[in-house]
């Protein structure tokens, strides 16, 4: 029915199946944008959150998503300027994640503040030493490379690409992708490492707040390194998902494997600076602003584990199994620590954000906890299911995997 | 140059002035401007706009006066605070106070009478005129008059003010009228000792300014039961003032705001005050700490041949079984007899807590006998003689119906009761009333400017004028050394539709005459009276009355936030009196009071909690709080809502409950959830939980019947409601 | 007075915690002079406006030992690296260096919200609901303060209408410099037992400088180096041991608020 | 933002951060701008069939973007780096001066040859990766064709839209489209010129071509020799595109493809076979 549409030569489900598919994600979706549009409509009394925990699950969930996110920028930045051509297999895949995590974070965001008309205001009357300045205008400049990364894929669609303006503009604009791709990592690295700073400056919240390295807390720096961390996980295990789902191989398992080890090496490097910066915390940082460390994790289900569960089990163990070649070239090592270092990244957002705000700094006020509202998982749902709807659009009809053709037919 | 308009020029010349526009901070600046102006969008609330005004006048949401001076916009005031050097409150007020200009905007507000339907949770509000309920009222009463079927009671809950005196003198003459007052009402606590001594004593203050040490019965002494003047004075040794204060020590089965303030707390079992009295004045009496001259020549019952007296009561209350009755250790029992008598001079105050109920009757004896026995009654004590504020002989020409409690009349027995200023005054457990009431036959209609309180337990509401709409007289304050009267003049304007209690009774009464004219005619026989000093609001200082040129400008100092104190008198010397009273079982009475045989034979059924309500004076405790009330009850944890019960941690435990979680507290009388609170200061074994209203921030769209945990009451149960049993269950 | 400079001025507060009883007339002026609106019906500790709020603290020990304090806690006016101004994406938070003063501007907020992350003392709020007064009782507002539309954070500004006024005030006499006694925040107004001092800190001779020097004094998290302005005042160790985690720690109690 | 908002400074914070902020603006819009002028150009330049087929070559699976040296033997391993247009490639000059390939119809071929697999394809032509024959005629026009395979591929063609006379072709442009059984397809066009005159399915030759610009138009084409190799990989090709679905259908080894493939397996996911085989991702 939609076979026209569909990239020659690639073999698609039925598209009863596909509508089976994205008929329950479709739904999903609706349901968001009701949660949403409550949101916007009543006010942000519909969340859960408070004076206390003025941020939640959204925040949350932008901080995640953008690190996953992060892949499309490293991917970019390996393929275009170091000339990393082995990545060129998964360098679509990866555009469309980013797109997806990003232009969700940017949705999510704007449900997220209170006015969000007024959100051009930050670009009108910046304050330069803030660091959500940053995040945004670097967001929204990103955001705008991504869409002009995913353009190309688009206009190379089976149908959009017979018309021969399209396909020459998409002709030419590929051509300078390695100036997007250069623009992005820098952008990329600034949002990155300013989502983190959002944090490391926060002197008053000292579970936060980190030493300056330059004009940066240090937060800046591991944001940017962790994010390098899981970009490539999220692509390889989005394309290992894919590949299930659609019962192909889409990407040689070489590939699969150098994502793996890009992974593992990021985060060997940023658990390195990690600990250290741990340990600078526990011992000089929070003290000296009279703040015993110990109590941090002194407090509910916030134990110590956390942090072990962040540096060793999610850090140390997955980067030393990717480290390994023989072990990262087995899809059972190599898939369940991909899925471990997003695992890391993920607890350190939820960290950061979560436990932040549900510490105490006065001596009298009482570690709170939160849950968020129907409203507020709709929102999330929402991004969720629009990121599995676009993708799946994607990939049923744009070429995003151009080994495909290569791998379903053995030459 | 011959300048031709064609379309193309036009569009040129406007395309040209776009683009030089750009270049000019013109766009921007707009650009800027507009962003500011789209943020005041419609739905925002505007601020009034107009001229600026000061106003003055006096509060009179409770009996201490404290002198207001409003901002006003318009005329209508925007912001209260305190009259600087006013004697009552110098420049400061109370929560409420400070929001009193709100409560004409109460969401359950009353403009037009109104006849009540009860639902299940809810009441529906239907329009009558007032005719119609006026002619219903002067129905009853004719019948109440004529064919003697049930009495004419009216519940004033401000007692003291002129316009009672009015309804005094009217019910006497009606003859089957009743006076009634609530029975914390401080107006009783004085009959205690008037029959003790067996004439009217006259009027009493306390002197805070002589004492050192005052000694509280779980009175909100530091809380909103003086002046915000005397507070302050009792509290100004704390921090670096380096001034004087009173020792407070205070006794309390609650960790009430006073008992956290208090120099001392010491928690007591609930209802056990009259045994700690008993016990304190054993020491006295067993160490010899008090004038033996005195009580030797004046005391009819201190010690009796034949017949059980004073000092055989006392003489059961040794300290330890004094310690086994209260859980008062028998060393803080001595040690604080020891104190009261050695830092003198010294206060004890009974009173009790305006939410929680009367002490008691024989309490409040046994509190005035440690008073007597400490000299504290004496000419030197801090307890003084004040003269009744002057009032017309017309006043009470007629006589006056005497003050009664609404315990002390028997049951079914009001035909009509009347209720004025039902949003004032403490809070009073509906089941008191009602069991009054003659059932199904009786009329009960409330004067109020809200629909609140007790207000929603009648048949009928006229509205009466909102603070600061009404105009009204301030009585004398309890804790007052001498007389005083000050009148709240209006500062807003009265909502057609409203009536003031005086038009009302004038109309069932027939009688002519505006509350004006009373509240003048009262100002003029005080001016006639040549006594006292008047503060003047406008000058910030008091003048001798009799610098004062006339009646007409004592009036106007009077309504313009001024206060007329009277002189202080030397204390007339202590008559002869009975400690125990004159009632022909007083010994008994009083024996049974401080053994407590209410509290001590039930059994400790497991489940059972004793629930400790309590009110909050300087919330009024009555039915009207400002809508913004809701940052201290629901905004901040600061007050407790009366859906909170509040445990300790072991008794939390106990009863399988958690800190946050819900709790469901039942009696016969009924159920009701509560939040679960713990505090590890609470005393083990009871739920302390407030009677005030809640806030009402918003208007719903029903209105919702107030659920207070004094519908628990079983009425029988006690004379008072200070400490009730319910089971507790884990909701 | 010279009326040709106009020295810069530091406002600060002193409490006197060994005098407040907790009875909320603060937080109450302040809602009133600020026109910060009722509650909604679902509205609770968390999530409500109250610029001022005053804790009910104790030092932990059980029944019947318990020692209870109430500290007013409002925006600290942070001098130093003020914790909410850097983050603020937008200029909405700003430090008048004329007064000291941290300014919200809440026609410019967007509501992230991320200044309230930021301030160590909780002492910001955010408009959960849109700002609704009972029938009528947008009469009763005080023309003085523009109310708040929802979705924007608010904080105490030291009441900055009344600042406006006396500065008004000023003028009209011909000068720069305000008179100290036209310029009382509404809580200072307000405190029926005088707990709060307000002035200048930078001149010597206020009562506010005086007491922010005495050995009574004490900040609250002074150790984040933020320099608050306003200082609290207590005689009782176990009180005082509550500004620093690290020193309520020194004591063996546990501490619940 | 701008020097005349409110609040903007003068001081490095600003003058860095938001002339860091123009910048990547700039680079950009420019980047954005110069794409969009590049492919104006291309417009006027004429060159969009040029740009179509290099980009469907770019999505070529590699094995199908292989040198024509590669598959000749000469190389093990190669790509072509030019879209298969050799006439400015200067390995291929390389190769050639190494092995030249003797001129169709001369050399050690034999007459048969002009049978290969059963398929007719027939010395005195060239013969272009996309399936198609050029034959020059006497008169110095060129006469393209579909070769034996690609017919035979097609099948019975549906509809078949041919170009106008005058118009122009080139190298790897479209030359004609025809749509079978719901898909399209476009013959790449093997040589560039004026089309002077049109054919059909029936006819000998599709079109008349004459050609433009120097000698070497024909370069770029396989020639005598070469064609066995590259026939044997395209039904290699094939066979695969046929059995990837699991059609069954099998070229067996020396088996001649039938008249009419697409009747002959109606099942097969025809659509693909086409791209795969007449180079259209």
């Amino acid at each position: 029915m939609d076979k026209l549409l569909i990239t020659r030569g690639v073999q698609r489900s039925p598209f009863w199946k596909f509508i089976l598919w994205i008929l329950p994600w479709a739904m999903l979706l609706a349901w968001g944008l009701y949660g949403a549009y409550l949101c916007l409509a009543e006010g942000l009394n519909q969340t859960n959150m408070d004076n206390r925990f003025a941020f939640g699950l959204w925040i949350y969930l932008d901080l995640t998503v953008i690190a996953f996110g992060a892949g499309a920028f490293f991917t970019g930045f390996l393929l275009y300027i170091l000339k990393r051509h082995e990545l060129k297999s998964v360098i679509n895949s990866a555009v469309v994640l980013g797109l997806i995590c990003y232009s969700g974070a940017i949705v999510v965001l704007m449900v997220d503040v209170g006015q969000p008309l007024r959100a051009w205001f930050t670009f009108w009357h910046p304050n330069v030493h803030s660091m959500l300045t940053e995040v945004t205008f670097c967001l929204t400049l990103y955001l705008t490379v991504l869409i002009l990364e995913y353009a190309p894929i688009v206009m190379k669609n089976r149908q959009i690409r017979k018309v021969p303006s399209y396909l020459v503009f998409e002709f030419n604009l590929h051509k300078l992708m390695v100036v997007f791709a250069g623009v992005g990592a820098f952008l990329s690295f600034f949002h990155q490492g300013s989502l983190g700073g959002l944090y490391g400056v926060l002197r008053g919240r000292p579970f936060a707040f980190r030493e300056d390295l330059g004009i940066w807390p240090s937060t800046f720096f591991l944001f940017v390194l962790s994010a390098m961390a899981a970009g490539p996980s999220f692509v390889l295990l989005t394309t290992w998902l894919v590949e299930k789902l659609s019962k192909k191989r889409l990407v040689k398992r070489e590939t699969m494997s150098y994502l793996g080890k890009l992974s593992g090496v990021m985060l060997i490097i940023y658990i390195l600076f990690k600990s250290v910066d741990t340990l600078i915390w526990i011992n000089s940082t929070s003290p000296s602003s009279g703040f015993p460390a110990f109590e941090y994790y002194d407090r509910a289900a916030f134990g110590t584990w956390v942090l072990f569960a962040e540096v060793v089990l999610f850090g140390l163990l997955p980067a030393l199994v990717l480290l390994r070649k023989k072990l990262r070239e087995r899809m059972v090592w190599l898939i369940p620590s991909a899925v471990f270092v997003l695992a890391g990244v993920a607890l350190n957002r939820f960290v950061l954000t979560i436990q932040t705000l549900a510490l105490p700094t006065l001596v009298f006020d009482e570690f709170l906890s939160y849950m968020p509202s129907w409203q507020e998982v709709a929102t999330f749902s929402m991004v969720i299911a629009y990121g599995v709807l676009l993708y799946s659009l994607s990939f049923r009809y744009l070429h995003l995997f151009p080994q495909e053709r290569e791998l379903t037919q053995p030459y | 140059m011959p300048l031709t308009l064609t379309r193309r020029n036009v569009l040129k010349f406007v395309g040209g002035s776009i683009a030089g526009m750009m270049v000019t901070p013109l766009p921007w600046k707009l650009l800027d401007d507009v962003a500011i102006w789209t943020q005041n969008g419609p739905w925002i609330p505007k601020v009034p706009r107009g001229p600026i005004t000061t106003a003055f006048s006096t509060c009179a949401l409770c009996s201490a006066g404290c002198g207001i001076q409003a901002r006003c916009v318009n005329t209508i005031p925007y912001a209260l605070s305190g009259i600087r050097n006013h004697p009552a409150n110098n420049g400061t007020l109370c929560p409420s106070g400070v929001a009193g200009h709100h409560l004409a905007y109460h969401p359950l507000r009353l403009k037009s009478p109104v006849q009540l339907f009860r639902r299940e949770e809810t009441i529906e509000v239907q329009p009558v005129s007032s005719e119609e309920i006026l002619g219903k009222i002067s129905a009853a009463v004719a019948i109440s008059r004529n064919a003697g079927e049930g009495t004419l009671a009216l519940l004033d809950q401000r007692p003291g003010r002129s316009v009672s005196l009015f309804y005094r003198n009217q019910l006497a003459m009606h003859g089957r009228g009743v006076y009634l007052v609530s029975p914390t009402d401080p107006i009783l606590i004085t009959q205690c000792l008037d029959e003790m001594v067996g004439t009217s004593f006259g009027p009493v203050g306390y002197n805070l300014e002589r004492v050192r040490t005052v000694l509280s019965f779980s009175a909100p002494v530091l809380d909103g039961w003086g002046t915000p003047v005397q507070t302050s004075k009792m509290l100004a040794h704390r921090g670096s003032s380096g001034q004087k204060g009173a020792r407070v020590i205070q006794i309390d089965s609650r960790y009430s705001r006073s008992a956290q303030l208090a120099d001392q707390w010491i928690p007591i079992k609930p209802n056990t005050e009259a045994a700690l009295a008993f016990g304190l004045a054993h020491v006295l009496l067993r160490e010899g700490l008090y004038d033996k001259a005195l009580i030797q020549s004046r005391a009819l019952d201190f010690q009796t041949k034949g017949k059980h007296s004073y000092f055989d009561l006392v003489g059961r209350f040794t300290p330890d079984h004094t310690a086994e009755c209260t859980g008062v250790s028998r060393d803080v029992i001595v040690a604080t007899a020891r104190a009261l008598a050695a830092q003198g001079p010294s206060l004890v105050i009974g009173d009790g807590d305006s939410g929680g109920g009367p002490l008691g009757r024989e309490a409040e004896m046994a509190v005035w006998g440690i008073n007597i026995l400490l000299g504290a009654l004496g000419s030197n004590g801090a307890i003084v003689h004040h003269r009744a504020v002057p009032a017309p002989k017309e006043f009470s020409a007629n006589g006056l119906s005497p003050v009664q409690g609404v315990s002390d009349i028997p049951d079914h027995s009001i035909g009509v009761l009347l209720i004025d200023a039902s949003e004032q005054g403490d809070p009073l457990p509906w089941s008191l009333l009602e069991r009054k009431l003659i059932p199904d036959q009786s009329l009960v209609v409330a004067f109020s400017p809200t629909l609140t309180g007790l207000a929603q337990h009648t048949h009928y509401i006229i509205p009466t004028p909102a603070h600061l709409e009404a105009l009204t007289d301030v009585p004398t304050m309890l804790s007052s050394a001498t007389g005083t009267f000050s009148v709240s003049s209006p500062l807003l304007r009265r909502p057609e539709g409203t009536m003031d209690a005086r038009e009302i009774m004038g109309k069932i009464f027939e009688v002519e005459g505006t509350l004006e004219e009373l509240l003048k005619q009262r100002t003029s026989a005080i001016f006639e009276s040549r006594r006292g000093r008047v503060f003047k609001a406008s000058t910030g200082s008091s003048v001798q009355l009799t610098e004062l040129g006339s009646s007409d400008e004592l009036w106007a100092e009077l309504t313009a936030g001024g206060m007329w104190m009277d002189d202080p008198v030397r204390s007339k010397p202590l008559p002869e009196f009975h400690f125990m009273g004159r009632s022909p079982a007083a010994y008994e009475r009083m024996l049974d009071a401080g053994e407590g045989i209410s509290s001590s034979n039930e059994p400790d059924a497991p489940r059972k909690i004793t629930v400790l309500p309590y009110g909050r004076r300087a919330e009024v405790g009555g039915a009207q709080l400002s809508p913004l009330m809701t940052k201290l009850y629901q905004e901040s944890g600061l007050h407790r809502s009366s859906k909170v019960a509040v445990l300790n941690p072991a008794t939390a435990k106990e009863f399988n409950v958690a800190n946050g979680g819900r709790g469901t507290l039942v009696t016969e009388r009924g159920t009701q959830e509560v939040t679960i609170r713990v505090d590890g200061a609470v005393m083990p074994g009871v739920a302390e939980i407030a009677v005030s209203p809640e806030p009402v921030g918003q208007a719903g769209t029903e209105i919702v019947q107030e659920q207070d945990i004094l519908e628990l009451i079983v009425p029988d149960q006690a004379p008072t409601w200070r400490a009730f049993r319910a089971t507790l269950q884990k909701a | 007075m010279d009326q040709t400079t106009v020295k810069k001025s530091r406002y600060g507060m002193a409490i006197d915690l060994d005098r407040c009883t907790g009875c909320g007339a603060c937080l109450i002026a302040c809602a009133v002079e600020n026109n910060v609106s009722p509650g909604q019906p679902k509205v609770n500790e968390r999530n409500g406006t109250t610029w001022m709020r005053v804790f009910e603290v104790q030092d932990g020990r059980p029944f019947p030992d318990a020692q209870t304090a109430f500290i007013p806690m409002m925006c600290q006016q942070c001098e130093v690296e003020t914790p909410c101004v850097s983050v603020c994406p937008q200029n909405a938070v700003e430090v008048d260096p004329e007064t000291g003063i941290v300014g919200q501007i809440p026609q410019r907020c967007l509501g992230c919200r991320y200044c309230m992350t930021a301030c160590p003392y909780h002492a910001r709020y955010y408009n959960w609901w849109d700002p609704k007064w009972p029938d009528g009782m947008e009469k009763a507002l005080n023309p003085d303060v523009a109310p708040r539309m929802r979705g924007v954070v608010e904080k105490c500004n030291f009441c900055h209408g009344r600042l406006h006024e006396a500065r008004a005030r000023a003028a009209a006499q011909g000068s720069r410099q305000i008179n100290p006694s036209d310029y009382i925040p509404a809580c200072v107004e307000a405190c029926p037992v005088q707990a709060i001092a307000f002035g200048d800190l930078n001149d010597e001779s206020t009562d506010v400088a005086l007491l922010a020097r005495s050995e009574r004094a004490f900040r609250f998290l002074a150790r984040l180096g933020t320099e608050t302005k306003v200082y609290y005042l207590s005689g009782r160790d176990w009180v005082r041991r509550l500004a620093d985690r690290e020193l309520a720690r020194s004591k063996k109690e546990t501490l619940h608020g | 933002m701008l020097p005349w908002v409110y609040e903007f400074r003068w001081d490095a914070g600003h003058i860095i951060f938001l002339g860091v902020f123009f910048s990547v603006l700039i680079i950009i819009a420019s980047t954005l701008m110069r794409a969009l002028m590049r492919a104006i150009g291309d417009f006027k330049n004429r060159r969009v069939d040029h740009v179509m087929w290099e980009v469907a070559f770019e999505d070529l699976p590699e094995p199908a973007r292989a040198c024509r040296h590669q598959l000749s033997g000469e190389v093990a391993h190669r790509t072509c780096p030019n879209e298969f247009d050799c006439r400015d490639c200067v390995s291929h000059e390389l190769f050639l001066r190494a092995n030249p390939v003797p001129p169709a119809g001369t050399g050690p071929q034999a007459p048969e040859e002009e049978q290969l697999f059963g398929l007719s394809f027939p010395l005195d032509r060239y013969y272009d990766r996309g399936h198609t024959w050029v034959k020059p005629a006497a008169d110095g026009t060129l006469l393209v064709g579909l070769n034996d395979l690609g017919t035979r591929l097609l099948g019975s063609v549906e509809n078949i839209q041919l170009p106008e006379i005058g118009s122009t072709m080139h190298v790897h442009g479209t030359a004609w489209q025809v749509s079978t059984r719901g898909a399209d397809t476009r013959i790449l066009s093997p040589v560039e010129g004026t089309v002077v005159d049109v054919g059909g399915p029936g006819k000998e030759w599709y079109l008349k071509v004459r050609p433009e610009g120097n000698g070497d138009a024909l370069r770029h084409l396989l020639r005598g020799a070469e064609i066995k190799p590259w026939l044997t990989r395209e039904l290699e090709r094939l066979q695969f595109a046929l059995s990837e679905d699991g059609v069954g259908m099998s070229l067996a080894d020396g088996g001649v493809p039938v008249e009419d493939l697409p009747r002959s397996a109606p099942k097969a996911d025809w659509d693909a076979v086409w791209g795969e085989m007449f180079l259209e991702a």
